[in-house]
């Protein structure tokens, strides 16, 4: 059988004899860039269109049905009228920062994708502190976020900016006490020693009940630090109008709803590894007959697998609750998630000691 | 104390979410509640009363019934409708009022029916036509006696 | 109303910001327009600037007869014009003193009823929809298409109807009009339920409304409130029950009256004004009595020289109609008491010391419709 | 109360007004000058408590301005009609808006569309008309504009 980690290695191999080392790794800087960006744009495209069929589905309609079978190409078609649009630059906008800000949430969704494994072996870097860069870089999405606000020169882009900053700022406290909870079980902060850790059940089984708190807690912190209703105070339709993008239109505010996306899935896909095992197919203890049928099943689909279940998950989310207003979001977090996942934190401490994961 | 009431809170609004959620599930899950009408190809039943818009009404040997009496050109509200007269010659060599033209502007008309209301012979009459739909403002100005029609004879 | 320079100039304390919210805005169901100046999120006044869609339908009036001057008024209350209607065809009966037959009498008041229904589920839908939650808006949609499909059977319109005229209906009922009903009735009580896990029981909902927007009894009083919101500060001004009209002192049905003050005992009024309503219907539905829909009217009303005033309860309170008769064809003077006219008013009074998001919250509960302020 | 009873009260209390009683209502007529202290007297009295002005307009007698004020109060059920006639080439009267809050909104309004200035007023602008229409009042009998009305 054909695996995704023989590909990358025999590439790798064929280039090495080809090319000077050097312009090896320049060749391959540009192919991960390309594979990259198109996992960008495919993402984008499958994940509106989740969206919209998830959305009207459950409010009773069809949602998009005219173009392509099922409405397939529809976010095709989007996506070609919002580049054909003019994009705006208000007046007395800060030109610069305006123009920088998408570019910035774009970026910073793209280095996040580093150091995720989407199958055995298939990772652009597996760098060894893994799970810090993700929580430290997935915070600077915040300033272009700031940017936006600010540059535009409006009220509501400026409200939503810094409910935006808020939020995130206090929302990474619990996301990475959550995601500390299985470090603290793996030992690692590698994603592969991760991955490995949960050859032999997931953590979301093996840790019992504190690992399901976290992971309670790291869903509702994700889709919060991913400003999506409940949460989306920084977009807030009906108060804001469209919060922080109010003042960008065209390819600018594609690039938003990009990133919007594409941080959903990342942080779905973290969800994904540190809980659910990543790629790792499902596996019960020793049950050999059951584990092998698993293992069948390649490690890519179970990884896209598992991170779509996610995105249902806060989808789902976000077409069944009202949302938050900032006070009360800020209060759940400090004084409801933050306290819980500390006393969870020490229960995950006393399991992991005492040895009582599986 | 305060610990039981605080995991008391915690657990009531984990409960009430997850019933809401619950909701939107079997919805997601069952894709024939979904009552979307996809219009051009699926056509709405009009109802036989829908207010469309004002015709008047001829029969197979091109009559109508309008007297030219413009009972319906007071009783509109917005000035939809402009009756123009003219005086025909009876056979016994008597003049007498008829219609003309009936001007009839669907722009301007809000379909209360008090038009039909004032009829005293009942010749015009709501109909259900509900797509009009055009890129030019004056094809909503209609003349509504077909060209060539005349009053059916009795009707006074 | 403002030009923009004025607002511009408007002087602001330190750290202070002045908002537009409106004329465009997804929270104003229209084209309403505030002037918000806000400190950080916190509201510090709210000045409405009114007039967008502003026709003078009074003015219009003063050169309609009184059977052409009803059908302007479903413009008025687009989401209760069969109550609009119903007021000014009052207003005219009583200032001629027509009897009406009791099936029309009947008639009236199930049209009433229906509608005042789907005007709160349109308001529960948007309510939803401001505090952010948009599913609910096509679950009630869906409901809410059901009683326009028996407005459209019987009327032939769907939104403005124009059906009610001085001295009865315009037509008799549709022969499937009571089958249809008693399927909204069997479809209705099935989905109530729903709307309350969807939302009445939503945590979040219940934090976004429980203690926002409070607007004491004695300001509702002084404010000039009336309907749900006026009921949920405790007054007792159900025009059904004080001063009753059609037949709705033969019905049996409660006034709804909460203490809460807040938006999320207005929420809880209409919710169970919705179940009332349908109590009304269930009453009437099996007892149509039987003649005419439409008493003998000379073709021009010519009302006597007076004064004469007719009140109605919509769906957002108490409407109105006052007419000056001078003897003519048309009224000399009339003057629309719209609720939402009065309502609003108090907004500022509830909005202030709140957030941006209670403000959203309070505007959905008092349910605005702007051509009703603005008439 | 009844319209008799009504009466009665109101004579003792407002000894300069004048009554009519053939409509729906008792119609108690009082002058510009004394209207702000009998509404208090009507607000505040034990056996009135006229605590809700729900509704409040203007009528052009093309001589003359009737204000026309609406009274019910929520304790006692009765209602009562209150009519001021004013000057229509300057028209002036104090406002109730310290009394009943509804009335702020309501006077702006007949402001704009009556050209009745109301002393005292809070807040006395424009409230539905937009800028530059100050002075042309759209409800009066004689306003013309052949713009935007369209006379059939």
């Amino acid at each position: 059988m054909w695996s995704l980690n023989e590909i990358v290695k025999s590439t790798d191999l064929k280039l090495n004899e080809l090319f000077k080392p050097g312009m090896v790794f320049f060749i391959e800087a540009i192919i991960v860039a390309l594979l990259a960006i198109s996992l960008f744009a495919i993402l984008g495209l499958v994940l509106v269109l989740m969206e919209r069929k998830v959305s009207s589905f459950m409010q009773v309609r069809l949602g998009p049905n005219r173009v392509g079978p099922k409405g397939m190409f529809q976010t095709v078609a989007d996506t070609i009228k919002l580049i054909v649009k003019e994009g705006m630059t208000p007046d007395n906008a800060d030109r610069f920062l305006f123009h920088l800000a998408p570019f910035l949430v774009m970026i910073v969704a793209m280095i996040l994708l580093a150091p995720l494994p989407f199958a055995n072996g298939f990772q652009i870097w597996d760098i060894n502190i893994g799970v810090l860069f993700v929580s430290a870089v997935s915070s600077v999405s915040v300033i272009g976020i700031l940017m936006a606000g600010w540059s535009s020169n409006n009220k509501y882009s400026l409200l939503g900016a810094m409910r935006s900053g808020a939020q995130i700022v206090s929302y990474e406290l619990s996301a990475g006490f959550s995601i500390l909870a299985i470090v603290i079980l793996s030992g690692s902060l590698t994603f592969s020693d991760i991955i490995q850790s949960q050859a032999n059940g997931w953590w979301l089984f093996k840790g019992h009940i504190p690992a399901l708190i976290a992971f309670v807690i790291f869903i509702i912190a994700a889709t919060a630090e991913t400003n999506r209703a409940p949460f989306d105070m920084a977009e807030a339709e009906s108060e804001l109008t469209a919060g922080f993008h109010t003042e960008y239109s065209g390819m600018k505010f594609a690039l938003f709803f990009l990133a919007e996306y594409v941080n959903v899935f990342i942080v779905c896909a973290i969800g994904a590894t540190l809980f659910l095992g990543g790629w790792m197919p499902l596996h019960f203890g020793d049950n050999t007959t059951f584990n092998h049928v698993m293992d069948y099943i390649p490690g890519i689909v179970w990884f896209f697998g598992k991170t779509f279940f996610l995105i249902f998950i806060m989808m789902w989310f976000r077409w069944t609750f009202p949302r938050l207003r900032i006070d009360q979001l800020l209060n759940l977090e400090w004084k409801y998630l933050l306290p819980i996942s500390l006393i969870n934190l020490l229960l995950v401490t006393v399991v992991a000691i005492s040895g009582w994961h599986f | 104390m305060f610990l039981i009431k605080y995991i008391k809170e915690v657990f009531g609004a984990v409960k009430s979410l997850a019933i809401g959620m619950r909701r939107t599930l079997s919805y997601f899950v069952r894709p024939k509640e979904i009552i979307t009408q996809q219009y051009p190809d699926e056509r709405p039943v009009i109802a036989e009363r829908f207010r469309g818009e004002v015709v008047l009404m001829h029969d197979e040997n091109n009559e109508h019934a309008c007297t030219g009496c413009t009972a319906c050109e007071l009783a509109c509200p917005n000035g939809t409708i402009k009756i123009v007269t003219k005086f025909d010659t009876t056979p016994e060599g008597k003049k007498k009022k008829a219609l003309d033209t009936f001007v009839y502007r669907l722009e301007m008309c809000t379909m209360c029916n008090l038009c039909v209301e004032a009829c005293p012979t009942s010749a015009i009459k709501m109909d259900t036509a509900y797509e009009h739909s055009v890129f030019d403002r004056n094809k909503l100005t209609k003349k509504l006696n077909n060209e060539g029609s005349k009053i059916r004879s009795g009707v006074e | 109303m403002y030009s923009t320079t004025e607002i511009v100039k408007q002087s602001t304390a330190e750290g202070e910001m002045v908002i537009n919210i409106g004329p465009q805005h997804p929270a104003t169901h229209g084209v309403l327009h505030f002037v918000i100046t806000l400190n950080g999120e916190t509201i510090k006044k709210v000045e409405p600037h009114l007039g967008y869609i502003h026709r003078s339908i009074e003015k219009m009036c003063e050169s309609l007869s009184y059977r052409q001057f009803v059908y302007v008024t479903s413009r008025m209350d687009y989401l209760s014009s069969h109550i609009n209607n119903h007021a000014c065809c009052l207003v005219t009966e009583q200032a001629l003193q027509i009897e009406l037959p009791a099936r029309a009498l009947v008639i009236r008041v199930l049209m009433d009823e229906l509608t005042r229904l789907a005007s709160h589920m349109l308001w529960w839908a948007s309510m939803a929809m401001d505090i952010g939650a948009l599913t609910p808006f096509f679950h009630a949609f869906r409901e809410r298409e059901m009683i326009t499909d028996i407005f459209e059977d019987t009327c032939g319109t769907r939104l403005t109807m124009n059906y009610m005229v001085p001295g009865g209906v315009l037509m008799d009922l549709h022969p499937d009009f009571q089958k249809k009903v008693h399927a909204f009735i069997n479809q209705f009580k099935t989905k109530l339920p729903e709307y309350d896990e969807l939302v009445t029981d939503n945590i979040i909902f219940q934090n976004r409304t429980k203690g926002i927007g409070y607007l004491s009894r004695e300001s509702a009083i002084s404010y000039g409130c009336t309907g749900p919101v006026a009921r949920a500060s405790g007054v007792s001004c159900d025009v059904r029950k004080h001063f009753p009209y059609a037949i709705y002192d033969k019905l049996d049905f409660k006034e709804i009256i909460d203490t809460g003050c807040d938006s999320w005992a207005r929420y809880k009024v209409r919710m169970q004004e919705m179940r009332q309503s349908l109590h009304i219907i269930e009453q009437l539905i099996d007892n149509i009595p039987e003649g005419d829909f439409q008493a003998k009217t000379k073709a021009v009303l010519k009302p006597p020289k007076g004064e004469f005033y007719s009140k109605v309860e919509t769906a957002r309170g108490e409407l109105g109609v006052y007419i000056v008769s001078e003897g003519a064809t048309t009224p000399y003077r009339i003057k629309f008491r719209s609720p939402g006219f009065s309502n609003l008013s108090a907004l500022e009074h509830m909005a202030v010391g709140g957030k941006i998001g209670d403000f959203v919250a309070v505007m959905g509960s008092i349910d605005l419709v702007i051509p009703d302020i603005d008439r | 109360m009844t319209k008799e009873e009504l009466k009665i009260t109101l004579t003792g209390l407002l000894p300069a007004a004048t009554f009519e009683e053939s409509g729906q209502w008792l119609n108690v007529k009082v002058s510009s000058s004394e209207w702000f202290n009998s509404a208090g007297l009507l607000r505040n009295q034990n056996t009135l408590q006229f605590d809700f002005l729900f509704c409040e307009t203007c009528v052009d007698w093309k001589t003359r301005l009737t204000m026309v004020y609406f009274l019910r109060s929520t304790v006692l059920g009765h209602e009562l009609v209150v009519k001021v006639d004013l000057d229509r080439d300057n028209p002036e009267i104090e406002s109730v808006a310290s009394i009943w809050r509804t009335a702020e909104f309501n006077e702006r309004e007949v402001y704009e569309m009556f050209g009745v200035k109301f002393l005292n007023h809070p807040d006395l602008r424009l409230l539905i008309l937009p800028d530059g229409w100050e002075g042309r009042n759209p409800l009066r009998k004689d306003f013309e504009d052949p713009v935007n009305m369209v006379k059939l």
